[in-house]
């Protein structure tokens, strides 16, 4: 789920944040809310936690498929190149080698192979995560600082179908939130 | 990433000769704070000292790289028939140097070597300043620097391009490759750690100029996911590129037919030796970096012996590369190897050569010794050794094997003048003016994967799985 | 600094560099580095940056600069003014490119007024004309591009040249341009002399001494052959009875004249044939590429040794000697004796002969006496076909006992001929100079012409005290000095004429066989000289009359062999010869009695002979010859044959017996005898035998341009009895050092030197780069040179091989009868533009020559043997060097060049660093000078001028293959067998080079190629060079060297 | 809390995806201004000391090129005719024109005129008029309409990929020797009679294509 999408009709708040002071609970929580039916959240750890993702359902990321076609581009066109510019555009004699001399032409082929992986696996990172994004509405919440250092936060869009403001509030405190917070648009 | 994966490791953690990665007592807030204090808070006055220093020895380069180009090359040592001198010496230490950088944060992420966290950052930042200088070189020892382009593919009126079969274009690819690829590892690395910079700081500019480069993360679950993927893809494809990087490099030489470079053991040889070079120099950096900082609770005593030990192990399979080289002349019972063995051994460098091997060879057997390993002074001095001794491994690569090559009427001699020094100690400048900055502004250790180590932390998939 | 003056030639010493600027160099004051920043202290902005610049031209600040940094004194040679080294520093602060597109600057083109005819824009016209050397005519032809001679070849219709010349001529355009030439009238050293002034002052003089019969009027001259300007002299003395005409050539064959005056009675002048001599011995003499005969007798040398397919015969050559000759170099015996031992094998030689009484045992040494028996047998089986040469520096004695010994074997008529002088009115030049001085001291002179150059001041022998004489005689004698340079000499004078070079004048003079040949003008004087005849004119009331109508008018009247004189004229220019006017041999017989004085004299000097004396021997320097090329920067940075030094000569000893005096090279000594002495630097050559020293003239010089302070000044020892031999000198180390210039080794190792020629020879030896045998070998195995090492199959290789269909070019060339003479190198310089890097940059190991000649030594290094390698590009057919290039500046042709694309090269120098025979060169400045507009004249227009920074290499003179292959386009009519000619090869005097197609069986090459003694140099890497070598042969005698116990392969 | 305004995000976005174009904008402009005429002179009249019309002179009189530029089938330079020239018919025509004045002087007093050079090929390039010609190439291939320049300009880029284009393939360019200096000359309309034409005078002149770089480079 991505957070790019803005709602149509454009409810009084974003959505819901609930704060929880150790991960374990945060991925209860995550698990609890999946369960209940949830769809439209997200939660935020100082560190990567596959848990936390796993909880809120996210499975294989795109990524790989995309670093591969880079990878792939790369070194099909960085080999073309080399055979377009030394048997095509100008065949010299070099040093009595052949034009399509193939062992020459390995190095920057794989050499481009990686250029292209790492180039599409950094901007694939950044599109899939819809990054960059600098304004975003939980950074209203003044709280949420701490998400980068020892807090553990998760949030409920008010988009989501089975949102309603009282009794979602309720549900979080259920789950040991140690405070919930309205995030502003 | 790695951490304590089974118990009996993490009991084997404890034994007193494995001293911890982390000092006790540390929590997410604390790593935190304590990291981010060193940006945040106003800069120490040694800094300034040290910055004045580093960026004195940068206007050494400037002019020395002036007088190289009001004059031509003609400013250096080299002649015929030795073409190569300071210049591509220099190119191949510093790619050297920089290999360690992406070995530790790309090869022992792979090999979930978790103690490597919390030196991957300045490591992946001398790699990048590494290259930096290295990359100098190429265009500064060109006779004509002004045309450094056309070593580029780029469509042009004269309907000319580069010639793929050069190992320079080889070169060129791999070097321009590795110093993007780098940049980018780092900086994917950086940006949790900007964010938390942002939210960290308490004024505005910091906030904006960190925001900034943070691009608005805020460490959801779903960015976390998409981010651990492509950071161990970049790892994955980081891997093999240091590889190949110090392997074209090597085909510099491999690829010519002079005698002493003329050689199929050169790849792993060099490649050895940059890892060498590399570890010498990330404890050069290190050791002080900790003391002056106190992070000697993330910078532990097991960090540098780590680091030691590897450097024993790439110091000696560099030693059995010489040895090896030898042997192969020997065995070739071709005259110009042989010749070329018995020039380095006895001609008229025999004394760079003799240093070398003190360096390279004998200095770092002291490792052997625990004691050595985990006396930071004693890493130090070695590691000021292993440097040296891997610049004079090139001198005589180059140098000895081109000055006495195939006729005997056109053998020559070699000396350094005081532009070729002037230039070396300028990018010396160029990388500790640009080190000295990176310390400053930021986090010289990834402040999000020491919250993934700090004991008690639930770091993704390390913390206990409930049934 | 002065940017517009910056000249690489100029970078040579700080005198060479204010005196171009046009100022008389003062004392060099000293300047340290503390006064140097106490100068630029409180110095800020532009007046900073002027100051330095003023101190950079400073002599006193290049003297520091040489004191402190030698290597870099040559980086301030080219001027960067503020503004570019503030735009570089922007420049390098981003490490920007400095231009992205270029564009091409607005250009003039400039058309003629009136075109001349047979002009034709855009290509080149060739004269006939000649140079002479020590009076003595080299006929060649002169290309010039639109009214600038550019290059010289040989004239193949001239009997001194068949096409070949020596390095001094091809060095001569150089010398036409040298902005070191004087270029006005002095007055009392001062300028601002008028021509018309001297004809005055010169002509009231004159009609002063008319009443006295013109007592006190002396004229001092080189050798004179010219028939115009003997006449013109004959004419002066006719009107002046009682006038004086001086001679003083200084590497003149003043010993030989002597020998020929004691032997015959008269000074007649000896000539040999080599086409008919089969068996040759040189005792201490160098007859190939020394003096103006050299040439000729090279090729007629090199015909009788060339080995070729059938002809499996060849001459079979002796040399004794002290120092290694060029003749040597392609003997099949050196015999290595101190000098007075050459003269006694001479006299044993002549008694084992019959030639001379017999006496003593005057050979002792086992080695010399199975010399002699074996030399002796040799020579008696060859009468009449064999030929014994002593040459210039010989004794008299000795010369005239070879006299003796040639006529008792007959060759005298066949093999050796004499000649009546050929120079106008032949006096002994020692005594002509002698008198000179003597009328000098005794105030007889009035009035004192030099002529042409001529330099006593610095040349005369030492005993003369000839500066000391002018010095006196300054008072109330006009000393007038006409030449080139405003050298030693017109320093004393009270005038001084600019000499026209000979490629500006209208003249005329012999070659060593008699053949008249006219010398006329590709170009009009550049800096306004004088003709000889010119000046003489003007001293005969014709200061207007040009050198023009002398010459015609002289031979109006006897050139009338046609008939009609306009047609034999037009004739004679065009051939650059008159036609039959060789000077036929004549009959000679020896004198009763000077034999046996002879004889009696060698012994007597035998007697007198010390162990352990060192003898100095003086010769003409093989690059400046007896200093009067000096200036001349491709002959000052040539290589000198065998030493290799370059922009000085050296003292050279043998090893042991540098060993003995403990001296080694770079260190200095004084150099001492009868009261006289010189500082000169050591050099260790092996191949010098024991006790024997030698120091070559024209160096250490004051006033020589570019030549100045280079060197040592070997005249300052050199009496008039020992013109080419001193004997018992004192050498003793003074514990200096002086950096001497070498191309081959000793790049400055302190202590290692010597060492490394033992290593060289022995790599050399163990690498087969010298592939050597003998005549008997080749007769028993035609084979036996391919089977030295074995090469890699035509298909031994991963990728298929290139055909090259149309052309391919090849070169070959035959060791056999390489001399070393060095010409090649000098032609490829002056062809291709090759730029002088100066002896500082020598010392960096840099210097440009497109074609070296490499020397290796084999067997014992006391006694060694010496070969020739000329090296140009290999142009392989897998180029190493190719590969390696990032840009693909250095491709190879369709007709299998090894292109090299100045414009497009980066300058990676990783081709030079790949390339297996280092033969390609980088400008690793700017060594081309584009700031001095006359050097810019001598510039081949075919051949692009490098810029800082490029690589270049030998390219088979692709311009003229180019050339070639237009014409035969635009005439419709295929390249000729053997029409393409490189420059090394055209020049040649041995024909030791050929090139060409070797697709095409027509060509030369393509049969060398054939031959069994082709090799090419290190085949087994597989590089395919297209440049072969034919293997060097012996034909030893069987007495000296059993053939079994022949050892063979490399040398 | 929060650091930016909500547009950053667009503006943010907007301008990593628009570097894209800037890029490939900033491509296009420069191998533009390689080709321009301000970098190669193309087109571009320059000053002359006199305003000599080849229109004039070739269309108008029908002048050969010959007579003026005498070396051209004889050497690499095709020369540039000595006022001598000029005044063979200058002497009696427009013997007193004020235009002519600078040739009348140059004849006077021995003085070359000084004509800006049009085409002006980099040093290191050596082209061969003679050969050329021999090789059945017309003048107006690469000098374009001569005889419709008033004024004279360079009409092709003189660009290496400009001879290249020609060199790799020069059979289109051959044209019967005779018609080598007819300005007008076109090859026939029909595309198969042209090309027939052309296959068999390269055939007859023996034309290859040259690329090796000693070809022009030395």
């Amino acid at each position: 789920m991505s957070a790019l999408q803005h709602p149509p009709g454009r409810p009084p708040i974003y959505g819901l944040m609930a704060e929880f002071n150790s991960v374990t609970d945060l991925i209860a929580a995550c698990r609890s809310i999946h369960d209940a039916g949830y769809t439209r959240v997200d939660a935020f750890t100082p560190y990567p936690s596959e848990e936390v993702a796993e909880a809120l359902g996210h499975h294989r990321s795109k990524l790989p498929g995309i670093v591969l076609a880079g990878g792939l581009l790369g070194g099909i066109g960085g080999y073309l190149l080399q055979y377009w510019t030394s048997v095509i555009v100008y065949p010299m004699n070099i040093g009595g080698r052949p034009f399509h001399s193939w062992p020459a032409f390995i190095v920057p082929t794989f050499e481009c192979t990686i250029l292209g992986a790492a180039l599409s696996a950094v901007l694939g990172m950044f599109f899939l995560n819809g990054l960059p994004q600098p304004y975003h509405p939980v950074f209203n919440v003044p709280r949420f600082a701490l998400a980068s250092r020892d807090r553990y936060f998760l949030v409920v869009e008010a988009q989501d179908p089975k949102f309603d403001p009282q009794a979602t509030r309720q549900f979080l405190f259920d789950l040991h939130a140690s405070e919930v917070s309205d995030v502003a648009h | 990433m790695a951490t304590l994966d089974d118990p009996g490791f993490a009991a084997a953690l404890q034994k007193p000769y494995r001293p911890p990665i982390v000092a006790p007592g540390h929590t997410t807030a604390s790593v935190t704070d304590q990291i981010s204090a060193v940006v945040l808070q106003r800069t120490p006055k040694w800094w300034f000292f040290g910055f004045a220093g580093a960026f004195s020895l940068l206007m050494v380069f400037l002019v020395s790289v002036t007088w190289l180009f009001a004059k031509g090359v003609g400013v250096w040592g080299i002649n015929w028939p030795i073409g190569w001198g300071f210049d591509i010496i220099n190119f191949v230490w510093w790619i050297g140097i920089g290999h360690a950088g992406t070995l530790i944060s790309a090869i022992l992420l792979l090999l979930r070597q978790e103690w490597r966290t919390s030196i991957n950052r300045f490591a992946e930042a001398m790699t990048l300043f590494a290259v930096a200088c290295a990359g100098m070189y190429p265009v500064l020892h060109l006779g004509r620097p002004w045309l450094a382009y056309w070593l580029f593919p780029y469509p042009n009126t004269m309907n000319l391009w580069p010639q793929f079969r050069s190992p320079l274009i080889w070169d060129v690819f791999a070097v321009s490759t590795y110093a993007t690829v780098s940049a980018l590892f780092w900086y994917v690395g950086l940006v949790p750690d900007l964010a938390t910079l942002r939210d960290r700081s308490r004024n505005r500019v910091a906030q904006i100029i960190y925001g900034f480069g943070a691009m608005g993360w805020r460490g959801s679950a779903a960015h976390w996911h998409n981010y651990e993927t492509a950071y161990v893809l970049l790892a994955g494809l980081a891997t093999p590129l240091v590889l190949s990087v110090h392997t074209v490099v090597s085909f510099d030489f491999a690829i010519g037919i002079i005698p002493g470079w003329h050689a199929t053991i050169f790849p792993p040889y060099f490649v050895a030796g940059a890892i060498y070079a590399g570890f010498a120099m990330v404890l050069t950096l290190a050791i002080p970096l900790r003391a002056l900082f106190n992070l000697e609770d993330f910078i532990t005593t097991r960090h540098l012996q780590n680091m030691g030990k590897v450097m024993l192990a790439t110091g000696l399979i560099v030693v059995y590369g010489y040895m090896s080289e030898l042997f192969f002349a020997w065995y070739s019972g071709n005259v110009y190897e042989m010749f070329m063995a018995w020039n380095r051994v006895f001609g008229p460098y025999r004394w760079h050569w003799y240093t070398l091997l003190l360096c390279n060879a004998v200095v770092p057997q002291f490792l052997w010794l625990r004691r050595v390993r985990t006396s930071p002074l004693w890493l130090f001095v070695i590691s000021i050794f292993v440097s040296v001794g891997m610049w004079l491994e090139r001198f005589i690569i180059i140098v000895t094997s081109l000055h006495r090559d195939f006729l005997p009427a056109s053998w020559g001699l070699y000396h350094g003048t005081i532009w070729d020094i002037g230039t070396f100690v300028g990018t010396i400048g160029l990388f500790l003016t640009l080190f000295f900055l990176f310390i400053r502004f930021l986090p010289a250790i990834s402040i999000f994967e020491m919250r993934t180590i700090v004991p008690g932390s639930h770091g993704g998939e390390y913390s206990e799985v409930p049934e | 600094m002065n940017p517009k003056k910056a000249n690489p030639m100029d970078s040579v010493n700080a005198k060479g560099k204010c005196e171009a600027a046009g100022v008389r160099p003062p004392e060099p004051a000293r300047l340290d580095l503390a006064e140097v920043r106490e100068r630029l202290r409180a110095k800020r902005g532009p007046e900073f940056w002027r100051s330095l610049d003023e101190l950079a031209a400073t002599p006193a600040f290049q003297d520091l600069l040489h004191r402190e940094f030698p290597r870099h004194a040559s980086e301030w040679t080219d001027g960067v003014s503020r503004r570019r080294f503030l735009q570089l520093a922007s420049a390098s602060l981003a490490l920007a490119g400095l231009t992205g597109c270029t564009k091409q600057p607005v250009e003039k083109i400039i058309p003629y007024v009136r075109q001349p005819e047979q002009l034709i824009p855009g290509r080149p016209l060739y004269f006939a004309t000649a140079l002479t050397l020590g009076g003595y005519a080299t006929g060649v032809l002169a290309e010039s591009h639109q009214g600038r001679p550019t290059k010289i070849e040989g004239n193949p219709d001239h009997p001194a040249s068949l096409g070949a010349t020596d390095v001094f001529t091809q060095a001569a355009v150089l010398t036409l341009y040298d902005p070191e030439r004087s270029q006005t009238i002095l007055r009392a050293g001062r300028q601002g002399g008028t021509w018309g002034g001297f004809v005055g002052e010169a002509g009231a003089t004159l009609r002063a001494l008319q009443a006295i019969n013109g007592r006190g009027l002396r004229l001092l001259t080189g050798a004179v052959t010219s028939p115009t300007l003997a006449a013109q002299i004959a004419d002066l003395l006719r009107r002046f009875p009682e006038a004086r005409w001086h001679r003083w050539e200084p590497a003149g064959r003043h010993q030989s004249a002597a020998a020929a005056a004691r032997a015959f009675g008269r000074p007649l002048e000896t000539r040999y044939d080599f086409t008919r001599a089969r068996v040759i011995v040189t005792l201490g003499a160098d007859v190939l590429c020394e003096g103006p005969e050299g040439v000729r007798y090279s090729r007629d040398f090199a015909d009788g040794r060339r080995v070729r397919g059938d002809r499996q015969e060849m001459s079979r050559v002796y040399a004794v000697e002290s120092v290694p000759s060029h003749s040597a170099t392609v003997a099949d015996h050196r015999l290595q004796l101190t000098p007075p031992q050459v003269e006694a094998f001479t006299l044993a030689l002549a008694q084992r002969l019959g030639a001379a009484p017999s006496g003593g045992p005057v050979v002792s040494d086992a080695t010399a006496v199975r010399w002699l028996e074996a030399v002796a047998q040799d020579l008696e089986q060859n009468r009449g076909a064999s030929l014994v040469i002593a040459g210039e520096y010989a004794s008299p004695a000795a010369q005239v006992l070879v006299h003796a010994v040639n006529q008792a074997l007959g060759n005298v008529g066949s093999t050796v001929y004499h000649l009546e002088p050929l120079e106008a009115d032949p006096v002994d030049h020692v005594a002509s100079l002698r008198e000179l001085v003597r009328d000098l001291n005794a105030g007889q002179v009035e009035l004192l012409l030099m002529l042409d150059g001529v330099n006593p001041v610095y040349t005369a022998p030492a005993d003369f005290g000839f500066a000391q004489a002018l010095q006196a005689a300054q008072k109330n004698t006009v000393l007038v000095h006409h030449g080139l340079f405003d050298d030693e000499t017109s320093e004393y004078c009270h005038w001084h004429i600019p000499a026209a070079h000979e490629l500006e004048s209208w003249s005329d003079a012999r070659a060593f066989d008699g053949t008249v040949s006219l010398i006329q003008p590709l170009i009009d004087p550049l800096y306004g000289g004088k003709t000889s005849h010119e000046v003489l004119a003007a001293l005969s009331n014709q200061p207007d009359v040009t050198s023009y109508d002398v010459v015609r008018q002289f031979w109006s009247t006897r050139l009338t062999a046609g008939g009609a004189f306009e047609a034999a004229w037009r004739e004679a220019l065009l051939k650059g010869l008159i036609p039959g006017t060789a000077a036929s041999p004549t009959p000679a017989a020896l004198a009763g009695g000077a034999v046996e004085q002879a004889a009696g004299e060698i012994l007597a000097a035998l007697g007198r002979v010390e162990q352990g004396q060192i003898t100095l021997l003086f010769r003409p320097d093989p690059a400046i010859w007896d200093g009067r090329f000096a200036s001349n920067a491709w002959l000052q940075e040539l290589p000198k044959p065998i030493v290799k030094l370059t922009w000085d000569n050296a003292l050279i000893l043998s090893p042991k017996t540098a060993e003995r005096l403990n001296v080694s090279f770079h260190e200095t000594v004084e150099v001492s005898a009868g009261g006289r002495k010189v500082d000169a630097a050591v050099w260790i050559l092996p191949g010098v035998a024991e006790d024997t020293a030698l120091l070559t003239l024209g160096y250490g010089r004051k006033r020589a341009g570019k030549g100045t302070g280079q060197g040592f000044n070997a005249y300052a020892l050199r009496t008039s009895n020992a013109l080419w031999s001193l004997p018992a000198v004192q050498v003793r180390g003074t514990g200096g050092r002086y950096e001497l210039a070498c191309t081959q080794n000793h790049h400055l190792i302190r202590g290692d030197e010597v060492n490394e020629d033992a290593l060289a020879t022995e790599a050399a030896a163990e690498r087969h780069v010298i592939r050597t045998g003998t005549l008997a070998e080749l007769r028993h195995d035609r084979d036996f040179i391919q089977k030295e090492r074995e090469k890699p199959a035509a298909d031994d290789s991963m990728y298929p091989n290139y055909k090259y269909p149309g052309h391919a070019w090849g070169m070959a060339i035959d060791l056999n009868v390489c001399t070393g003479c060095s010409a090649c190198v000098v032609a490829c310089q002056s062809e291709n533009n090759i730029p002088v890097v100066g002896k500082q940059q020598v010392l960096a190991g840099r210097e440009m020559h497109w074609l070296r000649i490499d020397r290796y030594f084999a067997g014992d290094l006391d006694a060694p043997q010496i070969h020739h390698q000329p090296l140009p590009c290999m142009h392989c057919e897998t180029a190493p060097c190719e590969v390696v290039c990032p840009v693909a500046a250095t491709a190879h042709s369709d007709e299998g060049l090894n292109d090299m694309v100045y414009n497009r090269c980066v300058g990676t120098r990783y081709c030079s660093n790949n390339c297996p025979y280092k033969v390609r060169r980088f400008n690793f400045l700017r060594y081309s000078d584009k700031d001095t507009p006359v050097l810019a004249l001598v510039n081949n227009p075919d051949v692009t001028v490098r810029m800082r920074g490029v690589m270049e290499k030998c390219t088979y003179c692709v311009q003229r293959i180019e050339q070639a292959k237009i014409e035969s386009k635009v005439e419709h009519k295929p390249i000729a067998a053997n029409q393409v000619q490189t420059a090394c090869q055209q020049v040649c005097p041995t024909r030791a080079i050929v090139f060409g197609d070797i697709n095409d069986p027509q060509w030369d090459v393509t049969r060398w190629k054939a031959d069994p003694l082709n090799y090419g140099l290190l085949e087994e890497i597989n590089t395919r060079p297209r440049t072969t070598y034919l293997a060097k042969l012996r034909n030893p005698n069987p007495l000296l060297e059993p053939a079994e116990g022949a050892e063979h392969g490399h040398a | 809390m929060q650091i930016f305004h909500r547009s950053t995000n667009t503006v943010a976005k907007v301008s990593i995806f628009g570097s894209i174009f800037f890029l490939a904008f900033f491509g296009w402009v420069y191998s533009t201004l390689l080709r321009s005429s301000y970098v190669t002179g193309q087109y571009v009249v320059k000053k002359q000391p006199v305003p000599f019309s080849h229109d004039h002179h070739v269309r108008g009189l029908g002048i050969d090129c010959r007579y003026c530029h005498t070396s051209v089938e004889k050497s690499s330079f095709a020369g540039i005719p000595p006022t001598e020239t000029c005044m063979n018919c200058h002497r009696q025509i427009w013997t007193n024109a004020d235009l002519l004045e600078p040739v009348r002087a140059s004849y006077r007093d021995g003085l070359p005129l000084q004509w800006t050079r049009i085409h002006d090929l980099p040093d290191f390039v050596y082209f061969n008029h003679s050969v050329h010609i021999a090789k059945g190439i017309g003048c107006a291939t690469c000098h374009g309409r001569v005889d419709k320049m008033p004024l004279m300009f360079q009409d092709a880029s003189l660009q290496m990929e400009w001879c290249l284009s020609c060199h790799r393939d020069p059979v289109k360019n051959v044209r019967p020797r005779q018609e080598i200096f007819n300005m007008s000359w076109q090859p026939p309309a029909d595309p198969q009679q042209a090309k027939a034409l052309q296959a068999r005078l390269a055939k007859e002149y023996d034309i290859h294509s040259l690329t090796s770089c000693s070809t022009c480079h030395r």
